[in-house]
């Protein structure tokens, strides 16, 4: 809940704050948490990163985010060429969520190299680069342009149920996926995390086969095929009939995903899927999530990523966590 | 961003609105065809914020937010259409409300243009309150064409009457106005003036803008596109972000005509995003085929 | 959106109705649409069914759902002997949805047939037994002891995701679940529907391999398995720590998977998941789904189901459709 | 199930809050302990009903909805805990809210026994304002113990006070009445009264009825046990139907004791619903080590 609730509208004997922020308005100690960790060698001063897609190429949200405070940066997916993407419509709201099917629409990574890196690179949060391909020689010659420009990593997103040959079939075929993972990690230095689909009967076997195949993190989940119809006028709601469901809505999903993943892979999972607060990604950390991905919540509110950095260091503060490392993977037996 | 306070919310019309919101410091520098993005509810449901344009700005002088007031804010005029605008209908002086704002581009300035032509399809008319006000500046001489279902359909009417500007209507049903289509009027219009337009802008002549159902827009585009006018539409998309993000308020574009557009190397791009690039754009650029 | 909706907080010139009452408040011609459906065999007076688990053994809601009204009531799910079910907290609400842990705690087939049938029997909506088995010889013995009883039809769960031998690994592995279906088949003479798991990676898959068994209908989905946690305590919210998502939040997944099923199946399909209103009910039926099942939305207005039936009338009425079978996968291309 | 319109929506105390709602036709079998399931929002999340106890019924002559007036209706009394009841908190007079129920079961009826002690800590007061009314139907001496963490967690008291019932009060930090907490009030209370009860209805001596939080409520249960006091608890769960369907609010019960069940063949049954076979139970029927 945020501040701007109706306060107004309440009696003078009402409580000045809304539930969740009474429960974080315990006193303060003075500890201030280490938020800091390390995601396959790249060092993040904080959990809290911007998921591919929701957060343009940075710029956009220049104005509502000082992008120095990130954890990390995630631009928009790329591919060799670029991409005009789907036909409009492309985006339908759905219960606590939404549906897109922007259909992978960039820039290219020739033009972001130019174009949008230096941008980015004015600031000092690592910025990743989320990449995808038709075939394994895109994944792994955008790979190539990639290396050496300065990024901090690469995500290699497998999981895109947009467009047909966007990868669906790297996402849910773990040889697939791992030859993919292979693949980029011998075209680039750079460290590699891959990104899942939670379109699948089995995540752990998925997580499985890229952790063997070397990719140095997981990330999980991108968003799962979802459909809308105009009963009106008997069509889908999107041009491309189905999309990705995002949001809230998918919440409890991805985190029983990432729960199951961590108990099977030792390299480091970043936790995504309806982060909307500071708890919410609280329940990714610990069930076994080191960081976390803020996706639709950009839109819903432009700087949601420093209120969430912010609700992580007052809950550390509170808890008498000093250093993020005892949180992650802290789930208790009932 | 900003957490703005309702300083009302009146029903003008059946379904139509008035929402004045109170904004710290004010636009100073909003411009017609600007628009903000609502967060309705802090539920999850609705999740998305909603789009609005800017009918009135009281920096700019025109928003009776109280005689006298010295309150600085902006008056939204809406009509509800489904979830959101039914919660916004049930808003009450006082609540809070997250206002995310001015975002888009905006109408081009009139100078150089003797005639401008607001053409305008129900809630269509939001923008052309401010617009009126910046024609006035340029010293030009504007005329509206409002259209509507019924005289109910025609929101605002009152306050562009107070203005004083020249305006025509037009309801489908002929409950008030002339029957017929409001792109009639603007044939007529044409007609009757003997306009001729160079297609380019300062050529001292007429310039069409519009803002309504895509149907409409696209009828007034052709019309003005046979003439040779200038012409410029404000569309409507559904939106996510409001800001250039999420790629999903994305409009067809005629690709190989658009200009500039040094992203790709083939120089041709088939989307423009509503939200950045527009919400205003040339008719000419507009893939009216896909829309 | 429902009547109750402030409008005494609206001025005099409001709509009088909320929009979706708009949107139905068109003249009604003078045709009666006929919404009767046969699943499999069972003929149904309408396409709202209520979906098991959500409805008890339809008692519990008889004060508020005339159950003469409703096109068939399946009851909680059924095994051989009566089972306790799970530690409490067994629900938890999500955005736009809920997760549940029961646990599949029935009273069992036999105090079934005993206690619970002759009261629904006293109605003429038929009655289908949704069933489940820890293995395959339970399915049978529970669809045997059905057989005769006067029941219209038999559901088999394969897809529960609560208790692990509660059919998870029937309904993600298409051979064992063809093995259940074709025992279940041989074990009665009732019409078979096979409710399929949506926690698989290929929907079609799945529906083909039952259909292919001898399936007579096909009912999907299933609750999608789902975590969440509780921050403060750093526990599962659940004490079964997952449990299955249901509620609008997973409709545009729902939506999504009845669409691809009906393009391989020729079998009916009845549609399930996050049903709150007629028009996401219309959402199933025009994506291919013959029948709906209605299940969290119970829980939240207890007549939803008579509310639904209502609206799809209006809705056949304001669109001139004679016969709900003009309406079924109707589709139309973007 | 009904349309129900909120005559008044009051704060009481910081967090808590009286809302007053109109049901047409009241609630005329309704009996001490029976809740209401509210849906709170017309949107998606909060997605499920809230069950909230009725603390005044009109129709019984309890509920102050404006002096004389013939409106018929059922006080709720709530603090904010979470998002249901920060919505809720914000309903004006005239908002419509729906109300399904009454619901669940009821404490016993007073006759047969000398002396009701009645032990509400916080929140868990709400049953007892028509128990009182109950039992002075019944002739039965009753006494409340009301326990708060401090004087603002004392809801209600001003009402009790009116109705002249003998009530003794503490706090957890001593800001009103006794220092401690209410089951010190509650032994006291026993050894002073040399209460013994025989453990059947009808032994014509003491009752303890309890409403409040887990912890507290197991220890009122231990303590009644200990003197073989029969004793009711009224239990809270989560729950999504409130009417038996979902198995969703379970309580675990110590299974072989419980009588009746014939549902099972073993005649045994881990698992009672607090909406449907409670909310309120015998406090020996509890398996509290699973509470
Ligand atoms: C730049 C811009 C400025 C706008 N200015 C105004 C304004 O000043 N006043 C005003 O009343 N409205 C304006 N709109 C439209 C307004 O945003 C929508 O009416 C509103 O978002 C509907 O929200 P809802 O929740 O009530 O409807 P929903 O329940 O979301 O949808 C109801 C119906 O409206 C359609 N719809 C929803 N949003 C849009 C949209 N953005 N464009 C087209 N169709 C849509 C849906 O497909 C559906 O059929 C503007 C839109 C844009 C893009
Ligand atoms: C039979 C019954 C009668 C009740 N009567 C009253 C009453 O008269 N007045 C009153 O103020 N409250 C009463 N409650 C409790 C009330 O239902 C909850 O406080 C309310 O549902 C919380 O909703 P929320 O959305 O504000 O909290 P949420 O945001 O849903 O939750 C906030 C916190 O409260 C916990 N919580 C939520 N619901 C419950 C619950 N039902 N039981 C225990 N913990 C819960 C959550 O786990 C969470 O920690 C009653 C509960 C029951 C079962
Ligand atoms: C509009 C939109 C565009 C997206 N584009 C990409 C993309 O290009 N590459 C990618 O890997 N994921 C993409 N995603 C998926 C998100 O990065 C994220 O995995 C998903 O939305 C779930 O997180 P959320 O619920 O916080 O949004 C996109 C999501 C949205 C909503
Ligand atoms: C509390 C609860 C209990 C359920 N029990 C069963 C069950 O016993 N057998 C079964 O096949 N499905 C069961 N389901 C699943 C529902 O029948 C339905 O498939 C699912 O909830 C999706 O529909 P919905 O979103 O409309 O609720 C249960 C669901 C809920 C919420
Ligand atoms: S609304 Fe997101 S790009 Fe326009
Ligand atoms: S709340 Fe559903 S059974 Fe009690």
């Amino acid at each position: 809940m945020k501040k701007q609730h109706k306060l107004s509208l309440r009696g003078a004997l009402a409580p000045k704050q809304s539930p969740s922020e009474i429960a974080s308005a315990s006193p303060r100690n003075d500890i201030t948490p280490n938020l800091s960790v390390n995601i396959a060698g790249i060092h993040l001063k904080n959990p809290v990163m911007t998921a591919s897609g929701t957060f343009g190429y940075g710029e956009e949200y220049s104005p509502y985010v000082d992008l120095n405070k990130l954890g990390a940066i995630i631009v928009k997916g790329l591919s060799l060429k670029p991409r005009q993407g789907n036909p409009c419509p492309r985006i339908v709201e759905t219960p606590a969520g939404m549906l897109n099917a922007i259909g992978l629409q960039n820039v290219g990574v020739d033009v972001f190299i130019k174009e949008k890196l230096p941008f980015l690179k004015k600031y000092n949060a690592p910025v990743i680069a989320n990449i995808f391909g038709q075939g394994i020689d895109e994944y792994t010659e955008v790979a190539k342009r990639l290396d050496g420009t300065g990024i901090a990593g690469i995500e290699i997103n497998i999981s895109c149920p947009n467009v047909k040959k966007g990868g669906i079939v790297f996402g849910t075929n773990p040889k697939e996926a791992a030859k993919v993972v292979r693949a980029v990690k011998k075209a680039a230095s750079l460290p590699i995390i891959t990104k899942l689909s939670p379109n699948v009967t089995d995540i752990k076997i998925m997580a499985r086969a890229v952790e063997d195949a070397g990719s140095d993190a997981i990330s999980l989940i991108n968003t799962i095929t979802g459909m809308a119809i105009d009963v009106e006028k008997r069509k889908p709601k999107l041009a491309n009939i189905t999309g990705g469901l995002s949001g809230p809505a998918i919440r409890p999903i991805a985190v029983r995903m990432v729960w199951e993943t961590s108990k099977v892979v030792k390299i480091p999972i970043i936790g995504i899927g309806g982060i909307m607060t500071a708890n919410d990604a609280l329940e990714f950390i610990i069930a076994g999530a080191k960081a976390v991905q803020i996706g639709t919540a950009n839109f819903v509110e432009p700087d949601v990523t420093i209120k969430i950095l912010k609700g992580i260091e007052d809950y550390c503060e509170r808890h008498r966590i000093k250093n993020l490392m005892e949180l992650i993977g802290s789930l208790k037996r009932h | 961003m900003m957490n703005s306070r309702v300083l009302y919310n009146k029903n003008i019309l059946p379904s139509y609105y008035k929402l004045g919101l109170e904004i710290d410091g004010g636009f100073p520098d909003c411009q017609a065809g600007q628009f903000v993005m609502l967060k309705i509810s802090e539920q999850l449901d609705p999740l998305l914020r909603r789009p609005f344009g800017i009918y009135k700005n009281r920096v700019q002088g025109g928003c009776p937010l109280g005689a006298g007031s010295r309150v600085q804010g902006i008056e939204i005029l809406y009509k509800v259409v489904g979830k959101g605008t039914w919660i916004m209908s049930g808003l009450k002086e006082g609540d809070k409300i997250d206002v995310l704002g001015p975002l888009g581009n905006s109408f081009p300035l009139s100078d150089g243009y003797k005639n401008i032509i607001m053409v305008a399809g129900g809630i269509g008319i939001v923008p052309f309150y401010m617009q009126v006000a910046s024609c006035k500046m340029q010293v030009a001489t504007c005329k509206i064409l409002f259209g509507g279902r019924n005289k109910n359909d025609l929101p605002g009417l009152n306050d562009f009457k107070k203005l004083g500007v020249d305006i025509s209507i037009s309801t489908d049903d002929g409950s008030t106005g002339g029957k017929g289509f409001v792109t009639e009027l603007l044939k007529e219009e044409l007609e009757k003036k003997g306009s001729r337009g160079q297609g380019v802008k300062g050529s001292n002549n007429t310039l069409v803008l519009a803002c309504g159902s895509k149907p409409m827009l696209k009828a007034v585009a052709e019309i003005a596109d046979k003439k040779n006018i200038p012409c410029y539409v404000s569309l409507d998309n559904v939106m996510a972000c409001g800001m250039g993000a999420c790629l999903g308020c994305a409009v067809k574009v005629k690709g190989s005509r658009v200009q500039g557009f040094k992203s790709s190397r083939n120089n041709l791009q088939l989307y423009k995003m509503v939200c950045k690039d527009g919400p205003v754009f040339d008719s000419r650029e507009i893939d009216w085929e896909k829309i």
